[in-house]
């Protein structure tokens, strides 16, 4: 039974990156250029944000949004968020403001984890899990001030006064 | 296909129609930009109510008969109903019980009460100059009042700048000697809005508007300032106590060191929030209550939604159930005086005391409660102001009773032991 | 720069020395977790004061002498000085004047007080028995006080995980219906501190530690919980009235709905912020005010501390204020309560009347004033309990008069007019 839900997440996945690539028609969305993200301007204040934030030097938006724990859910989850993108973006269903999914959250807070691990680990340790996003304290370090921003995300262009 | 995207659409250029300076009619400017016309004309139609506020023209007199006792013998007694948008400024002021047109009438109504509902100002300032204009009587200055507020209140044709458009504003600024030429664009977005929502009175036979903000816009320096001038709206029937009224604060509460505008948070951020047009990015100029669109008013600065909203909720009871409060110790202490002074034998100095402690009490709450946000602007400063006005009330009707040597008049909860409450006056 | 990074200081693996039970002496914990012990051990020498907190061991008393008046004829009169850290619980419960040494005395103080003072509790408990260990007096207890609050206090051995440890916390969550073992990690990081920081009183001849929680922990429901079962600390002198006395309620405070409870934020991420050794992120032990270490206490989740310090000024400016304001409002009314009850004329029911709310308006007052962060945990809901306590007074000084049918009684300013403000009892 799992034999054939493996393969045809295989498939799946398989056909999603096609279509992802032919329909972009973008290789470069195989590679991991912030730049690249920044094409759609759906992204302009995350990428705006990262680029004013500690972990621009270091840190490109795969490194954080994509799992990295192996090459086959990296690429799985790259063809279906990127996917899920392009179509609701090309699709005209851009909401309101845009919010990372549940999923993606988890995917994040790994690989902040997978990165700071030395300095972390004493404190994600315990007989409890640890319960809460690592961006609840660092609110800025991602992009820029969260919940605390004096300066809308998403108007760089128009609203540059702070 | 993202080549294939619209532009990015500039909206500040190019303009299709020249418009002249001080333009009244916001159509014209509206073809230069749709998008911000659009929008501004949704004002016209919003009637959602929200817990204490929203576009739907309620009357506070009904809502809460107190308002009933506590303006009694002053026009907002009569009719006093919750605000709406933008665009129905001139019907809402020419529908208003509150005017008196009786031609004559030492009281008549004033243009005064046009200052703030028309885009045909900014032009007939210039003309008449703003003492000139505030002469003419209400039904004299109708004729010229062909437009609600419109773009001309708030931009600078050509530039679209924000500027001051209203010469009491301009003036109560120097007279703190400050000069809004000089403020940075992000001021501007608050201090647009003090062209209106403000406290003001009337100076004179000539009923000059003027902001009372000369000792600053703190409640106690406005306080002074009434106080100083020994300026009086009316005299309270039966207590004789000189009062006086408070309108929409708003621009004086929020700036009074609130959480938003310490954090450099501007009225337009929460009340004219960006909105997409496809590529385009724009100010929507639909204004009103930000919970009627929270994921844009607040959601771009607080990911979690939801808890903001949730906490104004908590905010807004807190305030209201302390407001209502103050109202029943004012009431309280306003039948204590009323017995007091219709006692001959009463001290009269301590009656004045009473007096004086009444006047500053009730004009405390209304800044509170004239203000339209129940509290949010500002909820720590607004929660004091009613802390202390309750206080007032209070000592007021202590003197009341020293007054008249009487603790029969130290009754308490009066409003509430009333078998009927009060109907609005006629 | 992931590479050159110091050694790591595992804590959790593997222990150094194997950790018994309920172990009351930290020191041997502290061989598994050096940074948290020497940083605990930081607790014992703080000294340093803020505007309305810090370390430094300050007299209440001497510092606001209306205290002096609230507190007369109980024990809070002669010596209540601001809190230090957790080291010095031992060395400051053994010190102070409030204690009642005298055996036999029937007010001799019980080994309650020892309750949250001392990690050698937890095992004690075990032993005795939570009404066994009340029902020795102090004095008997004190042998067995070898150490001041420790590990044992918050942590499990072995797991370190938090815990509650105090049986009348573990009582109080259960007739709530709540059981603490279903906490999430994040609730324990406040809950654990309730151990101690909590509103308590002691039932009984055996003086039973308990938490008025019942009927939950909000200032109205506390009140409710009181009153039914007719509960008094004292009866103040002169006036009659039977007394409440509140005791550091942060927790019962911050949890009522205040901005960052709401947020998800917990005692320990501003109390206890992670702090660095090499790369290694650790609990800072060394518990005290965040303004001492700004940086770090608010930083991470405020960009610009300045501002949320600053605003940390204004709330705490404006809640000092307004508890001022309260304090000579319950005095005005102590004075004219006192004058009434020495007037055998006196109408008896209006009199109860204004003990009653004499009552409830200075523990609601108390509950702020003993409550530790001059209103930061919670500024809105606390200015709400200041109006309401400074109404309430108002209104027993209103009935004082009436009961005695003398307007005499109204005088206020009681407080400002002394020539000599009272000095601590003996
Ligand atoms: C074709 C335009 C486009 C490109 C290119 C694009 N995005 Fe997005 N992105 C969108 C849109 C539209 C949404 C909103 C989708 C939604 O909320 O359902 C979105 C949502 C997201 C979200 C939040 C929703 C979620 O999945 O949790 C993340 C994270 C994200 N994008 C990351 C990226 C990264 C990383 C890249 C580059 C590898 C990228 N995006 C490239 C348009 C794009
Ligand atoms: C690809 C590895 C990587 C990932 C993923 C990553 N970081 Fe970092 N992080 C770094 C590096 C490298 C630095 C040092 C950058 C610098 O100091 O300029 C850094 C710096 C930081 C800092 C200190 C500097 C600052 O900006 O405040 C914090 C805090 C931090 N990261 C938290 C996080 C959090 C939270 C996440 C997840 C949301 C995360 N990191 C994800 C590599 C990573
Ligand atoms: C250091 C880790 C890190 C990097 C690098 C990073 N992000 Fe994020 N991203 C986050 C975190 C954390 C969130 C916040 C999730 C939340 O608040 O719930 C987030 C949220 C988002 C969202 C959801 C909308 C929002 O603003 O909450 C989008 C879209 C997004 N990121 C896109 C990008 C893009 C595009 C890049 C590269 C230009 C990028 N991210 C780089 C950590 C990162
Ligand atoms: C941080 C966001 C924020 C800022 C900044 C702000 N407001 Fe508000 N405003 C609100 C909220 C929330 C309400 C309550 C709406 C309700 O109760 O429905 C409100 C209510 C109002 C109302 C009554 C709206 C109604 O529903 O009737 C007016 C008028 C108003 N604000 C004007 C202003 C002015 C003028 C300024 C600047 C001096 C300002 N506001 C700044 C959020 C804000
Ligand atoms: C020219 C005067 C003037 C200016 C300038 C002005 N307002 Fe108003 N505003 C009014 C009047 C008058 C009303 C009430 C209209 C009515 O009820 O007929 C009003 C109503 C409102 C309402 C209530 C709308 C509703 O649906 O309940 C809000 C919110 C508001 N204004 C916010 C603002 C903000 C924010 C600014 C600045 C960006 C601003 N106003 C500038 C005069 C003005
Ligand atoms: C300094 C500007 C200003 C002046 C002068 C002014 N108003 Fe207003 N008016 C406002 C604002 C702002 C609002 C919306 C906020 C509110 O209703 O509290 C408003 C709302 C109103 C409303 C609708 C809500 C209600 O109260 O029923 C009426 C009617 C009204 N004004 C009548 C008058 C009259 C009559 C006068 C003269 C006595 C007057 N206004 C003078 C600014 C002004
Ligand atoms: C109540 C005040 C007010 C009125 C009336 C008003 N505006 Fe605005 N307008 C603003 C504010 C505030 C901004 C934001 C300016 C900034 O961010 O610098 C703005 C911005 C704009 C902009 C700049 C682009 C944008 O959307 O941010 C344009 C164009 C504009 N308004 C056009 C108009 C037109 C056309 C009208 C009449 C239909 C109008 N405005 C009426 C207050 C007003
Ligand atoms: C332009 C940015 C911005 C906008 C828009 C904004 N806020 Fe805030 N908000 C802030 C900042 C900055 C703070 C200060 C607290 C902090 O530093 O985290 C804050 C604090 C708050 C707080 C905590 C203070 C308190 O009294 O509990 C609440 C609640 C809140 N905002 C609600 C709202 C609501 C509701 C709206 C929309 C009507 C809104 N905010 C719009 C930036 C903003
Ligand atoms: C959002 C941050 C924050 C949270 C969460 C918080 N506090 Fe505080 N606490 C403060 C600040 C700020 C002060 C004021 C310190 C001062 O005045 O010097 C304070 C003061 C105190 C004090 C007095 C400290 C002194 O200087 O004497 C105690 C005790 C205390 N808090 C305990 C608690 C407890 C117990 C909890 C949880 C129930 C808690 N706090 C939650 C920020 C916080
Ligand atoms: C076992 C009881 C107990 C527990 C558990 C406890 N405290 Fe305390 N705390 C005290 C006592 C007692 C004092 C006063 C000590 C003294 O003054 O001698 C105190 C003092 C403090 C102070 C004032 C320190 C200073 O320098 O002024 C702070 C802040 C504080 N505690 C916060 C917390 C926080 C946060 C927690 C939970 C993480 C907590 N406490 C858990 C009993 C406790
Ligand atoms: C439920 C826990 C608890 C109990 C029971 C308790 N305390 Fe405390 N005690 C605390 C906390 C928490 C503090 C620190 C906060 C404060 O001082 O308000 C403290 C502080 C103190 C202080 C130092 C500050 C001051 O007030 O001078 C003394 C002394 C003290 N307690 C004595 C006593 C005495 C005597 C008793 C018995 C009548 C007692 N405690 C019972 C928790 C408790
Ligand atoms: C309760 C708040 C809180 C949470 C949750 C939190 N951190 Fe931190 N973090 C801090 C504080 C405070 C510091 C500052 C320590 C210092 O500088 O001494 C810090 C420091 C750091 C640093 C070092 C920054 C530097 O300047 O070198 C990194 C990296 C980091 N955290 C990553 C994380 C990661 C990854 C997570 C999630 C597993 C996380 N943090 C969760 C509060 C938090
Ligand atoms: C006043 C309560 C309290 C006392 C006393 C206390 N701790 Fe903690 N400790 C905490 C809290 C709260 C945490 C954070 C737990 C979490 O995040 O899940 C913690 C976390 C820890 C951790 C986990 C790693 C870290 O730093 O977050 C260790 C190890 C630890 N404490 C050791 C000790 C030792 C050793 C002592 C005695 C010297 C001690 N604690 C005393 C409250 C306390
Ligand atoms: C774990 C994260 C966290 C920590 C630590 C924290 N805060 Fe906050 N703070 C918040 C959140 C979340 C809000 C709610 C408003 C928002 O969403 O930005 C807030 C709001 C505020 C506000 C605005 C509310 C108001 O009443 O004005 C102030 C001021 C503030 N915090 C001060 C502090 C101070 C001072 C400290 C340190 C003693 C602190 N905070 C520690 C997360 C935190
Ligand atoms: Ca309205
Ligand atoms: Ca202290």
């Amino acid at each position: 039974m799992t034999k054939y839900l493996v393969i045809a997440a295989l498939a799946v996945a398989a056909i999603s990156l096609g279509l992802f690539v032919y329909v972009t028609g973008a290789p470069a969305y195989a590679g991991t250029d912030p730049a690249t993200c920044n094409n759609c301007h759906a992204m302009d204040s995350q990428y705006e944000n990262w680029y004013h934030a500690g972990h621009a030097q270091e840190t490109t938006c795969v490194e954080c949004h994509l799992p990295h724990d192996n090459p086959i859910s990296y690429w799985l989850a790259k063809g279906k968020t990127g996917m899920h993108d392009v179509y609701v973006f090309s699709t005209g269903q851009t909401p309101v403001m845009i919010r990372a999914k549940e999923d993606t959250k988890q995917t994040i807070q790994a690989n902040c984890i997978r990165c700071h691990q030395s300095t972390v680990e004493d404190v994600v340790a315990g007989a409890q899990p640890f319960d809460r996003h690592c961006w609840d304290c660092h609110r800025s370090v991602a992009h820029g001030a969260r919940g605390i921003s004096i300066v809308p995300y998403q108007d760089a262009v128009l609203y540059p006064s702070k | 296909f993202l080549k294939n995207q619209p532009p990015q659409s500039r909206t500040t250029t190019p303009p299709i129609v020249e418009i002249k300076p001080m333009e009244p009619n916001s159509a014209l400017w509206g073809q230069n930009f749709p998008n911000q016309w659009s929008t501004f004309q949704k004002t016209k139609d919003n009637n959602i109510r929200t817990t204490y506020g929203g576009s739907e023209k309620f009357s506070h007199l009904l809502e809460d008969p107190r308002q009933v006792i506590l303006f009694a013998g002053y026009p907002f007694s009569k009719d006093y109903n919750e605000e709406r948008g933008h665009m129905n400024t001139l019907i809402d002021v020419q529908a208003t019980k509150r005017l008196i047109l009786k031609p004559g009438d030492p009281k008549e109504t004033h243009a005064t009460c046009y200052s703030c509902k028309s885009s045909d100002n900014p032009a007939l300032w210039q003309k008449l100059g703003l003492e000139g204009f505030d002469a003419m009587t209400f039904t004299e200055m109708t004729p010229n009042m062909k437009n609600p507020i419109g773009c001309a209140n708030c931009h600078e044709a050509g530039t679209m700048r924000l500027i001051v458009t209203n010469p009491s504003l301009d003036n109560a600024l120097k007279a703190q000697g400050k000069d809004w030429h000089t403020f940075t664009r992000q001021e501007m977005r608050t201090v647009v809005c003090a062209n209106c929502h403000v406290e003001y009175y009337m100076v004179g036979d000539h009923k000059v508007l003027t902001f009372p903000w000369a000792n600053g816009t703190r409640i106690d320096q406005i306080v002074d300032y009434y106080e100083n001038i020994k300026f009086s709206d009316w005299t309270y029937p039966g207590t004789n106590t000189p009062m006086l009224k408070a309108q929409h604060p708003e621009y004086e509460m929020y700036t009074a060191g609130s959480t938003h505008y310490m954090a450099g948070v501007a009225c337009a951020d929460c009340h004219m929030p960006y909105v997409k047009d496809g590529a385009a990015k724009f100010s929507s100029h639909d204004v009103h209550s930000p919970l009627l669109n929270p994921e844009l008013a607040c959601g771009q600065c607080h990911t979690d939604t939801d808890y903001v909203v949730g906490r104004v909720k908590e905010i807004q009871e807190q305030v209201f159930n302390t407001k209502i409060q103050a109202e029943d110790a004012i009431i309280d202490a306003i039948t204590a005086i009323q017995a007091a002074a219709s006692n001959p034998k009463a001290d009269a100095k301590l009656l004045d005391q009473a007096r004086s402690l009444h006047r500053k009490s009730q004009f405390m709450w209304d800044f509170v409660s004239a203000e339209n946000s129940m509290g949010f602007h500002n909820p720590e400063y607004i929660l004091k102001i009613l802390a202390d006005s309750t206080n007032m009330a209070r000592q007021a009707q202590m003197l009341a009773s020293q007054a008249a040597g009487d603790p029969k008049l130290l009754q308490t909860g009066i409003y509430d032991d009333m078998e009927t409450k009060p109907a609005p006056a006629q």
